[in-house]
């Protein structure tokens, strides 16, 4: 495989910042960022693709290419987690299976974020509604994850019932998808004259930000990775090999509908990354009987740097290699 | 000095909601909840630092007869999510704007 | 009237996460601008508003039409509580009277700002000398408030004598005013030269930080909407109709002194705004005999939304059928 | 260990100042403050997410011998701006660092 | 419900590790801080807005047997850095996921 | 001495904003800038000019001229804490004295930053390799200070050993020195390239930022000078005097191994200037025998005033004396 994709991918600043962040908890350095200085930045991540991809949306319009992409994402998202759940029954007990499978069916904004900064630095194009398969992406596998513990854990006692439109709200409303979508629509309806008053802010303060926020991911997946001696090797190995099936599986799909490259590989991101912030919380909410750490742990010290260091650039080289 | 009782509750901000409708529940509609603590329990180091678990600090002074009751409709809560209750002792030094608490 | 006004103001990204933020609320998002983030949001906007209104005051220098504008704005400043005062006594006793009375007196900076970039938006020219006009309506409510209740509530124990030099600080002091002072002495010290180096903080950043303050005030006026059953009907009706009278008699001023039509759009702005922030601490402090949900929630709830959205097109609208 | 009384006023966050000048009027002049703590009592639910109102915790560990001037000073404060107060008792670890409480 | 013993201090950020260090010695693993309190010590005034001092809170709840083994491995620390340690009675109410404290 | 030098620096936005800070507690307004705010604001300015000079060190090489720079920092890192000992011991304890000697040996990076800014306003050159100097000029004073306590307390009890792995970690990996070395390097290794995607948020940004922690600084400075008393006139005097014999002593070593007026004003002022965030948070843990308020308030509410008001216009009016 070809390094210098690797390297020119590690020698980005807001990489090269995601290690720092890791190297100041193993040299036991007291940086930290406080909060809510971290959420202020998600919150700006958000707002700003989310309003970027509706500004595009309304620009190239709705046609055949969107729709192929966002049924192949509500696919995606609902397929992942049945056929992980199944890999990790092997080793784990139904609810923790079913939260991690929720957890991986679902995606990881940054690393989108990541892999498209990526993308803009390699001069590959990519299409602004892509942010709406992300979109797309979050919630479904939350709902798929509760419907696996319902049919796969016996005797329930009433105290387990799950709350449905809590379950609802929490997989559709919660903050990061409901930002998204409304600076999406927002962008929509507001199109070309909202982006020329909002892009020094929306645009030029982007990648700073982007560094910020991976110093601060830097922090907080090094701060996990003592949890991995309880989480144990199967689930290290899930947490490296199943992102790279997911991509693998996303690779093919993209290539049979026909996908540009850089789409492709946002796609392949989507179907690689986890979630680390909505659904843990959605899972904390609704399946309390699974273990937080597991499925923290393995999204947030594994996969999201293996994601973002080897991740990003290996697939982009299997859709290098596909497509020549 | 009126004789009170103090509850406490440090638990998963995801409880919140629930704890609150609890209290409610059992009669007891005044609370302060001190947000974004951090600590370790039985379901590990939980801080903003960690990743986005937080904990929150219910802290509710009512009746002493109001007492079992809260107990009564807390308990399924910290059953299923964890958590940690206490109970003490305190005097209330009631002013003028005190109702009933 | 002139729908398309209402529209081109709507159609805005600020306004429209203005009703993000209520909507996440109807719906129960859990969406949320965690402390202190809309502090900083609020610093932000005063030390630019501020900042350039110096620079520009140093421009245009002070000549006739400046004092003719500051001193109508301190006329309505102190008559504007008076008037309402004696409506707000037909349902209200003395105390909440006096404290709405204030509320309305004074004047809210957001909706200032944004009528700000609502002509910005129309290329409707402004002066830069209305921020002063901004900072003199703060403060003179809150002193006729407190004398009003002096004089018609009776035999008051000697706790509940006013400390006047607390007074007059929370009146003059306050960290709104102040900073919004201090910003704009420190614009007119340095004048081009200041805001050469100031201007892509101070000015490229603007719409962004005001489309997220305004995402907050959505969140936060639409929380205080169920405060509304208490506040009852009246109080309903007169944060709808006392803005539109006070924008009224601001207009009649405005054409009377011969203001431009950008100019007196502000001043009616001004003039029909309340204020949530800086009066409702000072009444907290030296009327606690009020009820401030009865003078937030009418102020935040009602007024605001109703300005932002229909009050600034419709008086606008009200401006250019008079200049016509 | 000694005895000692623990006092404990949750209120909106601008009486601070008045409750700070009542503990030291009272002869008690350390203490902690918890800022922005959210409530619900008798003047509704106080949060920085509803407006800009926000309440303090303030902690003051004392002699039992000061507590009723503590509380002849504060109760006006009480009176006028609402919040609540309560007495506690406690065992203190002095340490070689503390000077008489 | 189970009688428990609530520990709590008040001290520099800057003992924060030590604190803690010193209850997991004693055996006390669970523990909830409420970071940047503000005061007022012999060290005098403690609070972000003053300088970059802040103030943490911590609470432990444990057994009333393992206290005397807490003080004796904090006060090395409370004798060298200062703050202000309390020890007060309280009841647990145990649910279902509280192992033994 | 040239006055319009001391008004040039003064009609500056940030030091206005820093007396505006001042201002607001003399007065007693609410201002205030709550935390983590300021954190942001200094974890934002340290990445800047970290980042910022490690692309121009990888412009200028290392030569000649860096090695000279870098020795002469070390050096006076090293022989301030030594000299104000002795001077401190003179009415202070050993504790104590080491202390402050340890405060006014590391260097405050916001001194810094104002005198660069300065400096770009006069038109005057500078080289970015200085910031290498200041980051090794933070941590040696530290050492020095303990050794020095070590030297001359007596019959320290065990307890009172120092832990020297957490003390040089203290000293080496807190996070201003962390945040600052690291983001230097990562400039050194993403270069132009980096900073080209960068440089909207990290330069643009950078002097309003700078102005809001300004701001910030006057309110923390002001609220300190009440400590001033009990501080006694033997400490203030010395916050004074001694900045200017440092600066004077840099001066001439500067002179002397041929730095630009510029680098020579950056170095005078890390020579003059005392830190009040690392070395107070290490000497609290290292030496709490010493009172923090004695070398806190000292460095805050007198020498960084100094040096922002007067200071750095002084110590550039000698440069430009002796280069002349
Ligand atoms: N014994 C204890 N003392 C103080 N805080 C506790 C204790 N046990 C639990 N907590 C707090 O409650 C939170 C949740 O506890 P758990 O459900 O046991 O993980 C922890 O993160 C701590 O903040
Ligand atoms: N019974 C109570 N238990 C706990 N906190 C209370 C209680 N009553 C009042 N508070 C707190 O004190 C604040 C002010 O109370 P009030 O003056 O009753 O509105 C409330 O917002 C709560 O945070
Ligand atoms: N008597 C007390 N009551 C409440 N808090 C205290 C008391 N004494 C000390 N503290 C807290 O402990 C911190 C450190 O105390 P000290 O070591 O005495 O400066 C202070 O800043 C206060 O927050
Ligand atoms: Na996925
Ligand atoms: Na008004
Ligand atoms: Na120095």
């Amino acid at each position: 495989m070809n390094t210098s994709l690797i390297l020119s991918n590690i020698l980005n600043p807001p990489v090269l910042f995601f290690f720092l962040g890791m190297l100041a908890i193993f040299v036991k350095s007291d940086l930290e960022i406080p909060a809510p200085l971290p959420k202020l930045f998600s919150l700006y991540l958000l707002f700003a693709i989310g309003f970027k991809g509706g500004v595009e949306l309304v620009k190239s319009g709705v046609d055949q290419a969107v729709i192929l992409t966002i049924l192949a994402s509500i696919l995606m998202a609902c397929v992942v987690p049945l056929y992980t759940f199944f890999i990790l029954r092997l080793k784990l007990d139904a609810y923790n299976a079913a939260a991690i499978a929720a957890t991986y069916g679902s995606i990881s904004a940054v690393t989108f974020i990541t892999a498209g900064s990526f993308l803009q630095q390699l001069d590959i194009a990519f299409d602004g509604y892509m942010v709406a398969a992300l979109a797309l992406m979050e919630s479904p596998a939350i709902i798929v994850g509760l419907i696996l513990v319902k049919l796969f854990t016996a005797n329930q006692s009433e105290s387990q019932e799950f709350n449905w439109s809590e379950v609802l709200r929490e997989a559709f409303l919660n903050s990061s998808v409901f930002l998204l979508v409304g600076s999406l629509l927002i962008g929509v309806l507001t199109g070309e004259h909202g982006w020329e008053v909002l892009k020094p802010f929306s645009q030029d303060m982007f990648y700073g930000v982007l560094t910020f926020f991976l110093l601060d991911m830097g922090l907080v997946a090094a701060r996990r990775i003592k949890d991995l001696e309880k989480t144990g090797i199967f689930l290290i190995g899930f947490a490296i090999l199943i992102p790279i099936l997911n991509a693998g599986i996303g690779l093919l799909i993209a290539k049979l509908i026909g996908m540009s490259q850089g789409d492709s590989l946002l796609f392949c991101v989507l179907c690689a990354s986890a979630s680390y912030i909505a659904v843990p919380a959605a899972m904390r909410l609704t399946v309390p009987e699974a273990n937080p750490s597991l499925y923290v742990s393995t999204a947030l010290a594994v996969t999201f740097p293996f994601n973002i260091i080897i991740g990003i650039p290996l697939y982009l080289y299997g859709i290098n290699f596909f497509w020549s | 000095m009126y004789p009170v009782k103090r509850i406490e509750i440090i638990s998963d901000s995801i409880e919140l909601n629930k704890i609150i409708a609890g209290l409610k529940q059992a009669g007891v509609a005044k609370y302060t909840v001190i947000r974004n603590v951090e600590g370790n329990g039985i379901k590990g180091t939980t801080s903003h630092e960690v990743d986005m678990m937080e904990n929150d600090y219910v802290i509710a002074i009512c009746a002493p007869e109001q007492v079992d009751r809260v107990i009564e409709h807390l308990r399924p809560v910290l059953n299923r999510f964890g958590g940690v209750c206490l109970i003490s002792d305190a005097m209330e030094v009631r002013s003028i704007q005190c109702s009933a608490t």
